[in-house]
């Protein structure tokens, strides 16, 4: 049994990056962030470049002895989760150094956690599927309390562990009886297995509603999402903008393969669940959203929603349903990187900071909705960005977003999900309202005070400012000519359905 | 001959807008303004040229342009332009000449910009042959208008524009859930093809109802109009005439759901007419208690729609041409009365009824267009605005006599607002401390409006090469609608 | 003749667009000169084209200039209809219309309006033009709503005032009440026929006998009586007939030239002459000519009556067109159509006259209006006088002047017609001779004859007369008495001269159609026509002639010989002359019910269906809603950690159970 | 003793038992954290009696194995949340939960 290490090469980079970093904190315990910073984007960039010269794309095919999988989507979705972590880096990097995280752990927790992403996207065995899970969850709550004198980044670091853990209980209580039901781990075995039981196998029912449950709590689908809008918030920005974006990208490629491969037999359950899932997080993701006066926790219901949307085009369950939830979270990652961009673009103050535990605690400024008032007078060119970003997140033609929607929409409708249909566009309306909110704050009104403006509106570097400004645009690029994402979602899926 | 013609004509003032808001801080905004204006001659001119080169005599597609846009739904970039379309394009490359030129030194570059991004859109939205390219354009004229109210708005413009932006957005997204199945019965969004697409008359009723939603909204009909007054109220003049004038929502029905569901249409006609009939009168007597100018014409411009989709579903050809000829009417009728509020407005700073009063004797060149503009709202016969009423109330007639009698009041409510706003504004006592130091209209007010008057006198004395041009497309659409599809 | 046909309208329309474009900006004379001359060739041209109908025999001159709109199934088209009816009307217009023009030179000469004063009468006689000349219904409603617009815009013309705007969009509007008649009337016979030219109508007018038409499904009307109905509710609007008359009197806001002009001699009989020239149409229906026939007698009797009580010199003038115009409609409705065209001239005449003539009393006394400060004029203005007198004798109706040979065939063709309420019409018209008599000539009286009053009761109370009231009144200018005793020559001699063609001829032979089987009237007036002079000796024996004397005399007692009569009078009939005061309490009746109505209605509407429906329910209530929603969910995510984790689990067993039941 | 030798069905109880006690532990438990941690991973260590027991039912090796990794995840999970627990008591100086909603809405 032999097998060649280069398919593996993108993962080895990062490791590699990683274990040069944890190095360099060993030798040089005082350094600053620079160098790991930068080891980081190379290691990204090389790790994409090595995903696309040892990629084999024509034909799918399983390495590691059936553990993971190497196809058009995985190259995909993994190419999307480095740019997505490259991107968020290059437009948090000043808010780290703002926030006093500035240090090589970071950038080590980033890098652990992408290595997750990379091989859930990859993995085609539980043993590989549950250790990604793990290695991407298990940073998370790292990084999300990386403010370790902030009472929010606490807080939510502790909600975000415990919750966290008890959906990895629940997925890992679903795997096992999956694999009670097969007596297999392995997903192909599974799928060769599972296809004759139907859907009378109990334990099999059962560990497929455990382990969309814990898939559903990845995607902070309702009811599993309760933890979302805390731990946006009291997430540091940059750390919000990767949980919002680089794992959803891993849980929804795992979502479609569970669904498409190994318990494709169990369809109907499936999609009744997931309906039921879609239409909570549409209803809630929409209508709490509007009740909030923070824009991260506006930004976490509007995930909740947008998983909603992703949801009715998955639980379609063939190949243009997988394509179109597909595209759609291509789509949202987009859009989510310019708000966050926008975002982190501002100095972000916490006066929590120096209170105590028994003293009330004021929550931070620069994130709230009120800062963005007026924002088009003081800075032009983050009102215009962020106004791209929020109508393409809202889904109005001609921006990407719009076609995501349109994508999962038709699916779902032309498949007879009819009064789905309906509720996401009713939800989708309720969801203009707010997207629209923080367009009117930042164009229609102005701010009467002057005070403070320095501090909350930084200056943004030359190179942020022109990639963000070039990831707005691609929303209107995009939307104008969707063919470019949409063919290529939908061919790399059609050569790798029933092994995705 | 191979220029795409039509291509040209909805991406140039896009282009132009983009590049107008690129400049629009240079040299105080003269290079923008110009760029505005160039845009928008360019435009007519290639408008004019579409007019001329159309063969009226055909009702088959024209300047037919077709690229594969998205394969994967099989949508196309696909344009042409039908009788129905071509006098749409006309009153917009006229309307788009118009704003842009009223603009004055001063005015803002992104303003200029919204307007010619919109119009661009409009062009689009009337040459689009796909039905996913026709919603796209149809929507994206959300954002620009939007924009530009929300920005340049009256007091209230927060809240008109969000719930402009949601209703119209609530109504279409209706309209995108049938497009998605009439894709899904006939795997294309090609609007040709399912105008053949047979439909089981429960579908055709669903499919009535969602493409309803959305024109009933931007039209607007009762009672889907809530946001209509608001926006035409806070609109600055320029995008309040690019919003009631473009008529946009009417051209829907006669574009998709007349031709693609007309069996629903026919089923659901008499609860069109009853609310067509609603429209008219129970707009003409909001139209009568309102006390600011341009919610009047707000109003009056809904209640004439009321008149146009009534004539949409008598089924009728002398109805239908008269409710075509009337949203050509009206559009020209209500972007003359947002002129002149305008020009009364900038003098006296208020749009308030009270506030006006006796501008005869300081503005005699205003109050003679005013009373000619509102002669043409009352529908006088040698204006624009009598051929259209006339036609459909005759059709309504023809029709059931009810129909006709309770179309026809709008003889009677219609001269009645109207009047009622001419006597406060033009006659009367002067009721402003500032109407006698007001100077009249200048040079360019002047021509503007005068250029408009003579195109409603013109039509209005001669609506025959109006009609001529869209016949052939009307009579091939009531011969299409008389087919059943079931 | 096409060329010739089309310059009659047109030199009018090119003369009002030179006054109204250019008026300002060229001495004033010009707008005079331009007008006077472009109407007096156009009265020429139509006297040619009279001629050539009436002497050369070319009947019937059919020519279409263009196709306004082509519908397919059939053509709209502008076109010219001259017959002996519309001739005789292009004449009667423009003869009238020339002499008001002239008029106006002296009675506007200090009006800052003069340029836009002559643009609109110009504009009115170019729309009167059309109206007549129309060969189809699309040019008459052209034309009878440009008539409409020069109304509006000369009774307002004096804008300062409210009053004045305000009896112009009255007028407006009222005549827009009947339009809606008009319209659907039109809209009637178009969606039944597929045509609006009058001669596709009349030849398959047969067509339409039988047919029925519904209101809504199950209740059917006749077809022809409904469209007539709906024709005549237009002619109603127009023509001033009860209760759609309220306008006219008010319209007397305006100046006098337009109220003799338009508000008596031409515009208001527009319905007449509609009426008349769809004779075919009417004639197959006896429920509208009995209509007619009762709206006319009703307002003929019932505008006396008011005319008898008013004391504003023009607006006597006014209830008196009112009256004549009833007249006129029960003419109408005995299918005496001839007779109605026939009055409808002399009428012009007489009546165009004494509104010039009042006028020219009201500006030698410095617009006062009101009889009780005037008399004795008499030597002082012995033009105005005389002309005045002539025209109240032919109002009257005393032979020879016109209106004897006009009214007495009305008064005859009521009693012989057959239709429902003829013998209503009959009495109504009879009695009415008497009170046109005493109010022709209580007006007379007071102004001409007696003791001035003018000096004596003008001390402050009348704004204008203050600096004035020292001058003595004296005679009008040329160029008004001119057209006044041009008016008065025809008043005289019109009817002795014209009735034999006209109503006993075939001077209008195809062009006005009668029924003479079913609707007998004026073959029963011919079976006793003997000749004109019979027909003058023949007037000492009937009644009417004896109550227009006795309607004479009681005006000379109560204005002149006991003065005082009148004012016990008046106490005697106590709350019936409070009725009378005003006007049967109609115009109350609209301000307070309709007017009034309207406006609440239209408050409600905005208060229930938009602020609370639209708004309110609809908009505020669904953001409510959704907010509402917002709130409770927002309260479900408390904060704390177990809560999250038991929704977790919760949602898990839903997932279960979910399953379960599907088990 | 036949009739108690324990079968898979008893194993599988045992671990479903697991299950609800923990779950009950985290929702019932209000005060302590550290009880909360003990609780998450009493369910990590349910699945894996089942993937043991599994395991041999199936004598299939592949389920050990899984064990394994998940305990090896079990111990980088206490260590996670353990440094998060000190973190907490250092800024607060208490580990309740009930203190845990500044955020919430």
């Amino acid at each position: 049994m032999t097998f060649s290490l280069i398919p593996l090469l993108p993962e080895l980079t990062l490791l590699a990056a990683l274990s040069l970093i944890l190095l360099m904190v060993a030798l040089y315990p005082s350094q600053d962030g620079t160098a790991a910073y930068r080891l980081t984007q190379l290691a990204l960039w090389v790790a994409l470049l090595a995903l696309w010269l040892t990629q084999d794309i024509e034909e799918p095919q399983l390495i590691m002895n059936g553990m993971l999988l190497r196809s058009t989507s995985t190259l995909l979705m993994q190419s999307a989760a480095l740019l997505a972590l490259s991107l968020a880096l290059l437009y948090g990097r000043a808010s780290l150094i703002r926030q006093k995280l500035w240090q090589p752990e970071t950038f080590m927790l980033f890098l652990c956690s992408t290595l997750g992403v990379l091989a859930v996207i990859g993995a085609y065995h539980f043993v590989p599927l549950f250790v990604g899970l793990e290695l991407m969850a298990l940073p998370l709550y790292a990084m999300v309390a990386l403010r370790k004198d902030d009472a929010l980044s606490i807080e939510a670091g502790l909600k975000y562990f415990f919750l966290g853990a008890l959906a990895s209980g629940f997925m890992l209580y679903g795997i096992s009886l999956v694999y009670g039901a097969t007596g297999s781990l392995g997903l192909l075995a599974i799928a060769h297995l599972a296809e004759g039981f139907g859907s009378s196998n109990t334990l099999l029912l059962l560990g497929l509603i455990f382990i969309v449950a814990g898939l559903a709590f990845k995607l902070s689908a309702v009811p599993f999402h309760m933890w979302a809008p805390d731990v946006y918030r009291g997430a540091p920005t940059l750390v919000t903008l990767f949980i919002s974006t680089v794992p959803k990208l891993a849980v929804v490629v795992l979502l479609l393969r569970l669904m498409s491969g190994p318990l494709s037999s169990l369809l109907t359950e499936w999609q009744t669940m997931l309906a039921l899932l879609a239409v909570l997080s549409m209803i809630v993701g929409a209508v709490v959203a509007i009740a909030q006066p923070n824009l991260k926790r506006m930004l976490a219901y509007s995930t909740i929603g947008h998983m909603g949307y992703l949801l009715l085009g998955a639980l379609v369950g063939n190949t243009d349903g997988s394509s179109a939830a597909m595209f759609y979270i291509l789509t949202y990652a987009l859009s989510n990187l310019v708000a966050f961009g926008v975002l982190l673009s501002m100095n972000e103050t916490s006066d929590g900071d120096s209170k105590n535990a028994d003293g009330k605690i004021t929550l931070s400024r620069g994130s709230d909705l009120e800062d963005f008032r007026g924002l088009y007078q003081r800075s032009p060119i983050r009102a215009v960005l962020m106004t791209l970003a929020m109508l393409s997140l809202a889904g109005v033609p001609p921006l990407l977003g719009f076609y995501g929607k349109f994508a999962v929409i038709a699916v779902a409708l032309i498949n007879g999900f009819v009064w789905l249909s309906i509720i996401a566009i009713l939800t989708s309306v309720i969801a203009a309202f707010y997207y629209l909110r923080v367009v009117r704050l930042m164009l229609f009104s102005s701010r009467s005070e002057g005070e403070g403006e320095g501090e909350i509106l930084p200056a943004i570097g030359v190179i942020p400012r022109t990639v963000l400004t070039l990831n707005g645009l691609a929303l209107l690029a995009l939307g104008l000519f969707p063919s470019v994402l949409l063919d290529t979602t939908a061919q790399a899926l059609a050569w790798t359905f029933g092994l995705l | 001959m191979n220029v795409p013609v039509l291509s040209l004509l909805i991406w140039l003032p896009i282009i132009a807008g983009v590049a107008v808001l690129a400049v629009r801080n240079v040299d105080g905004g003269r290079p923008s303004r110009w760029l505005a204006n160039a845009a928008a001659w360019a435009a007519f001119f290639i408008a004019v040229y579409v007019l001329c080169r159309f063969q009226s005599t055909s009702a088959a597609m024209q300047f037919s342009e077709r690229v594969m846009w998205i394969p994967y739904f099989g949508i196309e970039y696909s344009l042409g332009i039908d009788g129905l379309s071509v006098l749409f394009i006309g009153m917009n490359a006229l309307i788009t000449l118009l704003v842009i030129a009223a603009q004055k030194a001063g005015s803002k570059g992104s303003y200029l910009s919204a307007l010619l991004i919109t119009s661009g859109l409009t062009y689009g939205a009337f040459s689009a042959r796909d039905a996913v390219l026709f919603y796209i354009f149809f929507e994206a004229m959300l954002i620009p208008m939007y924009l530009v109210i929300g920005v340049f708005g009256g007091a209230q413009r927060k809240y008109a524009t969000t719930k402009f932006f949601l209703y119209t957005l609530f109504g279409s997204l209706f309209m995108l859930l049938a497009l998605f199945y009439l894709y899904g019965v006939s795997q294309t969004f090609s609007l040709q093809a399912w105008h053949h697409l047979p439909l089981s008359l429960y579908m055709q009723l669903i499919l009535f109802g969602a493409f309803f939603m959305a024109f009933a909204v931007k039209t607007p009909m009762w009672p889907l109009h809530a946001w209509a007054p608001d926006a035409y109220a806070e609109a600055p003049t320029g995008a309040a005439i690019m919003l009631a004038s473009t008529k946009i929502g009417a051209y829907g029905f006669l574009r998709l759901l007349l031709p693609i569901v007309p069996d629903a249409a026919q089923v659901l006609a008499p609860w069109m007419i009853g609310l067509s009939l609603l429209a008219v009168i129970y707009f003409g007597f909001v139209a009568l208690a309102q006390t600011d100018l341009k919610r009047l014409i707000a109003y009056s411009s809904i209640a004439h729609m009321g008149l146009v989709t009534l004539g949409f579903f008598l089924f009728d050809a002398v109805a239908l041409k008269g409710a075509v000829l009337l949203m050509v009417s009206n559009g020209l009728v209500v972007a003359a009365l947002f002129f002149c509020a305008d020009s009364l407005e900038k003098r006296l700073g208020s749009y308030r009824l009270t506030d006006c009063g006796g501008i005869v004797k300081a503005m005699p060149w205003l109050a003679t267009l005013l009373v000619f503009f509102a002669m043409a709202n009352i529908g006088l016969p040698g204006t624009s605005g009598f051929v259209g009423e006339f036609l459909v109330i005759l059709g309504a007639v023809g029709y059931q006599l009810g129909v006709g009698l309770l179309a026809a009041t709008v003889v009677v409510v219609g001269a009645a607002y109207t009047l009622w706003m001419v006597r406060r504004v033009v006659f009367g006592p002067v009721t402003h401390s500032s109407v006698s130091a007001i100077t009249d209209l200048g040079m360019r007010e002047r021509l503007l409006l005068s250029v408009l008057a003579a195109v409603m006198l013109g039509f209005g004395l001669w609506p025959q090469p109006l009609l001529g041009m869209a016949d052939a497309s009307i009579t091939q659409l009531l011969a299409h609608m008389a087919l059943s599809k079931l | 003749m096409t060329m010739m046909l089309a310059l009659i309208p047109l030199l009018p329309l090119f003369a009002a667009l030179f006054a109204g474009f250019f008026g300002r900006r060229v001495p004033r004379h010009w707008s005079h000169w331009v007008c006077c001359a472009a109407v007096g060739i156009s009265f020429i041209l139509s006297a040619v084209v009279l001629y050539k109908v009436v002497v050369l025999g070319f009947t019937e001159i059919n020519v279409t200039l263009y196709t306004w709109l082509d519908l397919g199934s059939t053509k709209l088209t502008i076109g010219f209809l001259v017959d002996p009816l519309s001739a005789l009307m292009m004449v009667v217009v423009t003869l009238v219309s020339f002499l008001v023009h002239v008029y106006t030179i002296g009675y506007m000469k200090d009006d800052p309006g003069y340029a836009r004063f002559f643009s609109y009468i110009a504009f009115f006689t170019f729309s009167m033009l059309m109206l007549v000349m129309s060969d189809n219904f699309l040019q008459m409603f052209f034309g009878w709503e440009g008539v409409g617009l020069a109304s509006y815009l000369l009774i307002g013309f004096w804008h300062t005032r409210p009053s004045a705007t305000k009896a112009g969009m009255k007028a407006f509007l009222m005549n827009r009440v009947g339009d809606f008649g008009f319209i659907v009337g039109i809209g009637l016979l178009f969606a039944t026929l597929g045509t609006l030219n009058f001669g596709e109508i009349f030849a398959r007018v047969d067509e339409l006998q039988g047919l029925n038409v519904s209101l809504w499904p199950g209740l059917e009307w006749s077809l022809l009586t409904v469209a007539c109905i709906g024709l005549f509710v237009g002619a109603m609007g127009k023509s001033a007939q009860v209760p759609l008359h309220t306008w006219l009197p008010d319209s007397m806001e305006g100046p006098t030239p337009i109220s003799a002009l338009i508000h008596a001699a031409t515009m208001v009989t527009a319905g007449i002459f509609m009426v008349a020239r769809m004779s075919p149409v009417f004639e197959g229906s006896d429920t509208a000519l009995s209509l007619m026939i009762i709206v006319g007698a009703t307002t003929a009797i019932s505008m006396a009556v008011l005319g008898l009580v008013q004391n504003d010199i023009k607006r006597v003038v006014a209830y008196s067109t009112l009256s004549q115009l009833g007249y006129m409609t029960v003419a109408l409705g005995a299918s005496a159509y001839s007779a109605a065209i026939f009055h409808l001239m002399t009428h012009a005449f007489f009546k165009a006259l004494l509104f010039l003539a009042a006028g020219s009393v009201i500006i030698a006394l410095h617009h006062e209006q009101d009889l009780r400060k005037m008399g004795g004029l008499r030597k002082l203005m012995p033009i105005t006088y005389v002309t005045s007198l002539i025209g109240a004798w032919a109002l009257v109706g005393l032979p020879p002047f016109s209106g004897f040979f006009s009214k007495e065939p009305i008064i005859e063709a009521a009693r012989f017609a057959t239709v429902t309420g003829h013998t209503y019409a009959y009495w109504a018209l009879t009695l009415g001779v008497f009170l046109t008599a005493c109010y022709t000539f209580r007006m007379i009286f007071l102004a001409f004859h007696g003791a001035p009053r003018y000096g004596a009761s003008s001390h402050g109370s009348h704004k204008a007369s203050h600096k004035e009231h020292h001058e003595a009144p004296k005679e009008s200018p040329k160029v008004v008495t001119i057209p006044l005793i041009v008016l008065a020559v025809c008043s005289v001699f019109a009817g002795i001269l014209f009735i034999t063609p006209m109503l006993f001829g075939d001077y209008f032979g195809t062009s006005i159609y009668g029924n003479y089987v079913a609707h007998d009237a004026m073959a029963r007036l011919y079976a006793n026509w003997q000749g004109v002079l019979h027909y003058l000796l023949h007037a000492f024996q009937t009644l009417p002639f004896w109550l227009a004397l006795a309607g004479i005399a009681t005006a000379w007692y109560f204005t002149l010989s006991a003065p005082t009569a009148a004012d016990r009078l008046v106490k005697t009939l106590g709350a019936a002359y409070g009725v009378l005061k005003h006007h049967f309490y109609i115009d109350a009746f609209y301000e307070r019910v309709i007017v009034r109505g309207t406006h609440s209605a239209a408050s409600w509407f905005v208060r229930g269906g938009e602020r609370f429906w639209s708004e309110g329910v609809l908009v505020q209530g669904t953001t409510r809603l959704v907010q509402w929603g917002a709130q409770s969910l927002r309260y479900l995510q408390t904060g704390y950690l177990y809560h999250y984790a038991f929704a977790m689990v919760l949602g898990l067993l839903v997932l279960m159970t979910w399953w379960g039941i599907k088990k | 003793m036949p009739g108690l030798e324990p079968t898979l069905t008893h194993y599988l109880l045992l671990a479903a038992a697991l299950l609800v006690i923990s779950l009950v532990g985290i929702i019932a438990n209000r005060r302590n954290v550290l009880v909360l941690l003990m609780a998450v991973e009493l369910v990590l260590l349910s699945a894996n009696l089942n993937f043991v027991a599994f395991s041999a039912y199936y004598n299939d090796l592949s389920g050990q194995v899984m064990a394994m990794f998940v305990l090896a995840t079990v111990a980088v999970e206490s260590a996670v949340g353990l440094a998060l627990l000190i973190l907490l008591f250092r800024r607060r100086g208490n580990i309740a939960i009930q203190t845990l909603d500044v955020m919430k809405g």
